[in-house]
């Protein structure tokens, strides 16, 4: 398929066409401990980054461990490529979503391989919002979290500052996803050894104007969090939770809300002002 | 094709279950598409209370076999703002409204009913009996002498069609549904979720505590795991009552749609399968054929 | 890693659930691989009623999603020729024999279990209260009240353990339990299977009266599909009595019997899925850490 | 891996190991409208014509057409080569399976590639009996029941009398399973036109000293059955019935007994002489 690539137009919300549609599957290229799945999305229209699709197999979705998975599974789009013939139209492209295998359903889909096909559901959810007044962009991710940076980057225009953290050095190569940047893994093996909170505070002390974006798990956008609000620096992160449906019918994705009550991850988020929040709890329901 | 249901003329005999579609969030996934191509020939809303609930906290989805076990805890924004907030929302769905409502006494149904009933945008309401007793602890559902006296003091409040949400936590649900026919509900609707639970996953087997996976402790059972158990349900609850039965539990296909209908069932709600395709419902309603023998003449009597 | 159950000890916590495992015929499958390598601690008769039953007229079986519909009718040979004919040859199995019996009546019940008590080779016996009553037509062990009242006037005639096989189509399992507890019950076992139906399948949608598949109507749900229903009920119960509890219901690996051991399951049952595998219990014996905490702690209460 | 054909001893029943055990695919072979699934079994001993084995795909086995399957399916043993290294030894050969393609189960199972592998319990159920009083062998087989009658000829070591009949000509290629046999397709696309109980009953009236073998659908098992009924001419017939086990723990696949009563078809069967029945009733729970 000819494709190239274009700046996706950063609008919060991209609104997804009513009933999931079919995809083929382009390639399924392993990134290190990820593996990155492209498929053909000829009806999908654009989405906007940050923004998430709600997938399952076409066949053989189901009789994993436990007889799962039932449901079809959260995954932010990491990439948007625009078909050709659609340069006017927003609508068509290739789509990328990176995948780390934790359980029934990420397994089947890090099997599947070209040619084959998969229900997906999106774009669903509310994207980045750009920076204001003149703040720069700073790109935090951590694992698999890093896949909706990616697209934000693109639309973003500019690389901007990104940084990175892993478990491992298998799983650092995911980073390869992004332009140029700034990495952390645990072990050392690459980059920083340590936190990628430890490159962000260093980042935010060089220089505090900026706007925070951040994905990754629950204890590093907490950290995050703590660190932009101290220093009172806007932060948008884009959070997880175990998820039925993705489109606000089953009420299960809940976090608790700084003022009191629950929002809806799927409806509601999945990237939030971190205001909104008095601190990002250890998430359930999708891996930590 | 259209099907009349107590009184109501309806598109098709497909519509959602309660708690499972949210048309005003899913107006914010899909826009004006939802409304064009609206898949459910009445809307149901989630359960309404007198007064707001949070819900139970998370985590409150558990994917079992071929089934989600929830424990969402009925959030809702309590029957004042739902009445401010949502119902103008609503009132513009392509589709009739029915309001779901639960109280614990009789008292709070009556105020939720007699609410709904001033209200012209409900068509007509459907009453969640799948509320435990403050007492027995058992849902007020579950013992049909409790259960038709409840309806029975309620009923006068409402002069529009009161379709009776049973529980399927009881000994026979068949006595139930015929105890809410002499209690005056016009219709009944099941199944509901079975009692179910789940334990937090373990890798490997740590000494560690083991505890309850769900937020609310246990949870309710729905999706294609409960769809035998729902058919035997409904076929035992159409044999038993005249008034016309609302059957749910796991309806993934059309094939699924015409078995309910098949055991007596006029109208049919999905609902967890939609969370895989929330198109899946229209699909069903222009594949059924628009005159389904079991259904019509269970209808026609 | 024996475990004591009713003063019986077993090599393990692991048994079949009635009716899912015919040694006998295994014998005839497996010849003495299946002695060497038992896979169970106390060996489960299927259901022995005075007279004997044929069973259902096929199709008895009804895939569902991860579950299985039966609807086998209880055959059996009547208690006088299990009595003559099987009981030398359960004798023979390295384990002890636990009869299960059903009886319509309180009359019934006190003959099959004291013909029970007279014979040596049976360890204990388990009642399977899911029996329709003649009146009501509900399972005699659905009301309580029922409950106690038949278990008080047939305990005197057992020496022997009594477990009793609880029925899950209830309003409240753990009133069910409690009540058996009263009524002289040495231990309970749940989940038996829940009613189910199933249609026989159409291509396309044919004008033909739309017919039941099960020959006798309607039938039991069983396998992976009940295990979050079972669970909850096993719970329930655990948390109402103190008698130990047997925990079955589509167990069908190690961790799923941790899990039901974890909720205060003392023994784990083994059925729907050892139709996968006829090992498979075996496998999880051999799994399992001998000295469970849950299990072990309400054993030693 | 190097096989070669072994007679198979004529025995009843081979008893099965206790317990379910891996098959590794070797071949997948497409015969005609059929798949002949080919498998290594070297732990297996070789079966009794007229056994079966309960098969699972060892992955995915569930998530098709309603969540299923989920129980295990029966299928003839249709072939037995026994490994060299065993010539003295009766354990460890390549099974061989004709599948027709009816539902998810036999879907799952038909498009199982070599190197994938399949659980497998068996040999089940008991088999052919030889022929008495020098009674000559008639083997009568419709559909994907000719399977058994296969690995039948095989151990009675001569191909004897071969009768088959198939819906149409596709189906009719299976018949290549077994040596020289002689066809009849309801669509007359090969061989003779109509039903091969009319082949049979012209084979009885020429000569009635023999034993009657068949498999195939209810109709025209209860046809054969008849036909040999009159004649007084013994018949072993194969029968089919829904099941679960397979090894006579659930009573689910009985079939009512000519002196009342019902027998399991798994341990009873699925070879029973047709004088125990009163006619062959239209099975349920198997493709008719
Ligand atoms: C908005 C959003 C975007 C996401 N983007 C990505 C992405 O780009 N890439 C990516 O790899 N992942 C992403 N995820 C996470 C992804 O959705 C989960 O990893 C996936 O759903 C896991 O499913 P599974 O079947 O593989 O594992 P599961 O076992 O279903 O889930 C793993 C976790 O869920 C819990 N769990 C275990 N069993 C159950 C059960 N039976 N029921 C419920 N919960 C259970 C446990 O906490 C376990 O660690 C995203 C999630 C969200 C909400
Ligand atoms: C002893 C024996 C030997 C056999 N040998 C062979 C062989 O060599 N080759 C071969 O191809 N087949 C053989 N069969 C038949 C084979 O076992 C069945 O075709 C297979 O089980 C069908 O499973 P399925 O999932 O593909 O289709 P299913 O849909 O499971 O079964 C097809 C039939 O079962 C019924 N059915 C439909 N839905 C259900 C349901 N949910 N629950 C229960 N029944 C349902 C219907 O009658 C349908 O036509 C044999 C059967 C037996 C008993
Ligand atoms: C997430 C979720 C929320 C639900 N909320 C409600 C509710 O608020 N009120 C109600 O009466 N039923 C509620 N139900 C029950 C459904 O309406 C329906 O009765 C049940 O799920 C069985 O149908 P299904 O298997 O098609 O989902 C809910 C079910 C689910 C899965
Ligand atoms: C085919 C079949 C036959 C059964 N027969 C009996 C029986 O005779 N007596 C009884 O008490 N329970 C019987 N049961 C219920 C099981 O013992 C068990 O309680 C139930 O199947 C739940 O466990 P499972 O999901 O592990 O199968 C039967 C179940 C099945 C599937
Ligand atoms: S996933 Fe269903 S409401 Fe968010
Ligand atoms: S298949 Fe279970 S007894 Fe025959």
């Amino acid at each position: 398929m000819s494709t190239r690539r274009l700046p996706v137009p950063p609008s919060e919300r991209t609104i997804a066409p009513f009933g999931r549609r079919l995809l083929t599957v382009t390639a399924n290229e392993r990134l290190g401990a990820y593996r990155l799945l492209k498929a053909a999305d000829p009806d999908g229209p654009a989405p906007a980054a940050g923004q998430f699709a709600m997938l399952a197999a076409a066949e053989r979705w189901g009789a994993g461990e436990d007889e799962r998975p039932y449901l079809p599974r959260a995954f932010s789009y990491a990439r948007w490529l625009a078909d050709r013939r659609s340069r006017r139209s927003p609508i068509g492209g290739e789509t990328h979503f990176l995948l780390e295998d934790v359980g029934p359903g990420t397994r089947r889909l890090c099997e599947l391989r070209a040619g084959e096909r998969l229900w997906a559901l999106g774009p669903l959810g509310v994207g980045f919002d750009p920076p204001e007044d003149e703040r720069r962009a700073l790109l935090v991710g951590g694992g698999v979290g890093i896949a909706p940076l990616a697209i934000w980057q693109d639309s973003l225009g500019a690389p901007g500052t990104v940084l990175l953290g892993f478990r491992d050095g298998a799983r650092a190569e995911g980073a390869t996803l992004l332009g140029d940047a700034l990495l952390a893994t645990d072990d050392g093996s690459v980059g920083h050894r340590g936190f990628v909170t430890d490159l962000l505070s260093a980042e935010l002390d060089r220089d505090a104007h900026a706007t925070v974006y951040a994905c990754g798990p629950p204890a590093m956008l907490e950290a995050a969090r703590a660190l932009c609000a101290v220093r009172g620096v806007p932060a948008q992160l884009a959070l997880e939770a175990g998820m039925a449906c993705g489109f606000g019918a089953c009420f299960g994705c809940v976090v608790p809300k700084r003022c009191g009550g629950y929002l809806r991850v799927c409806v509601d988020g999945p990237v939030v002002d971190a205001a909104e929040l008095d601190r990002v709890e250890a998430h359930v329901g999708s891996p930590a | 094709m259209s099907v009349s249901f107590c009184g109501l003329e309806l598109a098709h005999p497909v519509i959602n279950g309660s708690g499972t579609f949210d048309a005003i969030a899913a107006r914010r996934a899909f826009g004006k598409a939802l409304d064009d191509a609206f898949p459910f020939a009445a809307f149901v809303s989630k359960t309404i209370t007198l007064a707001p609930r949070a819900g139970n906290p998370p985590p409150r989805l558990w994917e079992a076999q071929a089934g989600l076990v929830n424990s969402i805890g009925l959030p809702n924004k309590g029957l004042e703002r739902y009445m401010s907030e949502d119902l103008p929302e609503l009132a513009r769905l392509p589709a009739p409204l029915i309001t779901n409502v639960m109280g614990s006494t009789a008292e709070e149904i009556a105020a939720l009913v007699r609410a709904c009933d001033a209200r012209d945008e409900i068509a007509a309401v459907e009453l969640n009996v799948s509320c435990p007793n403050v007492k027995s602890g058992l849902d007020i559902g579950a013992d049909p002498g409790q259960l038709e006296h409840v309806l029975t003091a309620v009923r006068p409040a409402l002069r529009k069609p009161l379709i009776v949400k049973l529980t399927p936590n009881c000994a026979d649900v068949a006595e139930c549904a015929k105890a809410a026919q002499e209690g005056g509900a016009d219709a009944v609707s099941l199944i509901n979720t079975l009692r179910a639970m789940a334990l937090a996953p373990t890798r490997g087997h740590d000494a560690a505590q083991p505890r309850a996976w769900l937020g609310g402790g246990t949870g309710g059972l729905s999706g294609a795991a409960i769809r035998s158990l729902a058919l035997a349900q409904v076929a035992a609850v159409a044999e038993r009552v005249t008034i016309p039965v609302v059957g749910m539990g796991g309806i993934g296909s059309t094939a699924h749609a015409r078995q309910f209908m098949d055991v007596g069932a006029t109208l049919v709600a999905v609902g967890t399968e939609s969370f895989r395709d929330p198109a899946l419902a229209l699909r069903i309603a222009r594949e059924l054929h628009p005159q389904h023998p079991p259904g019509m003449r269970r209808m026609n009597a």
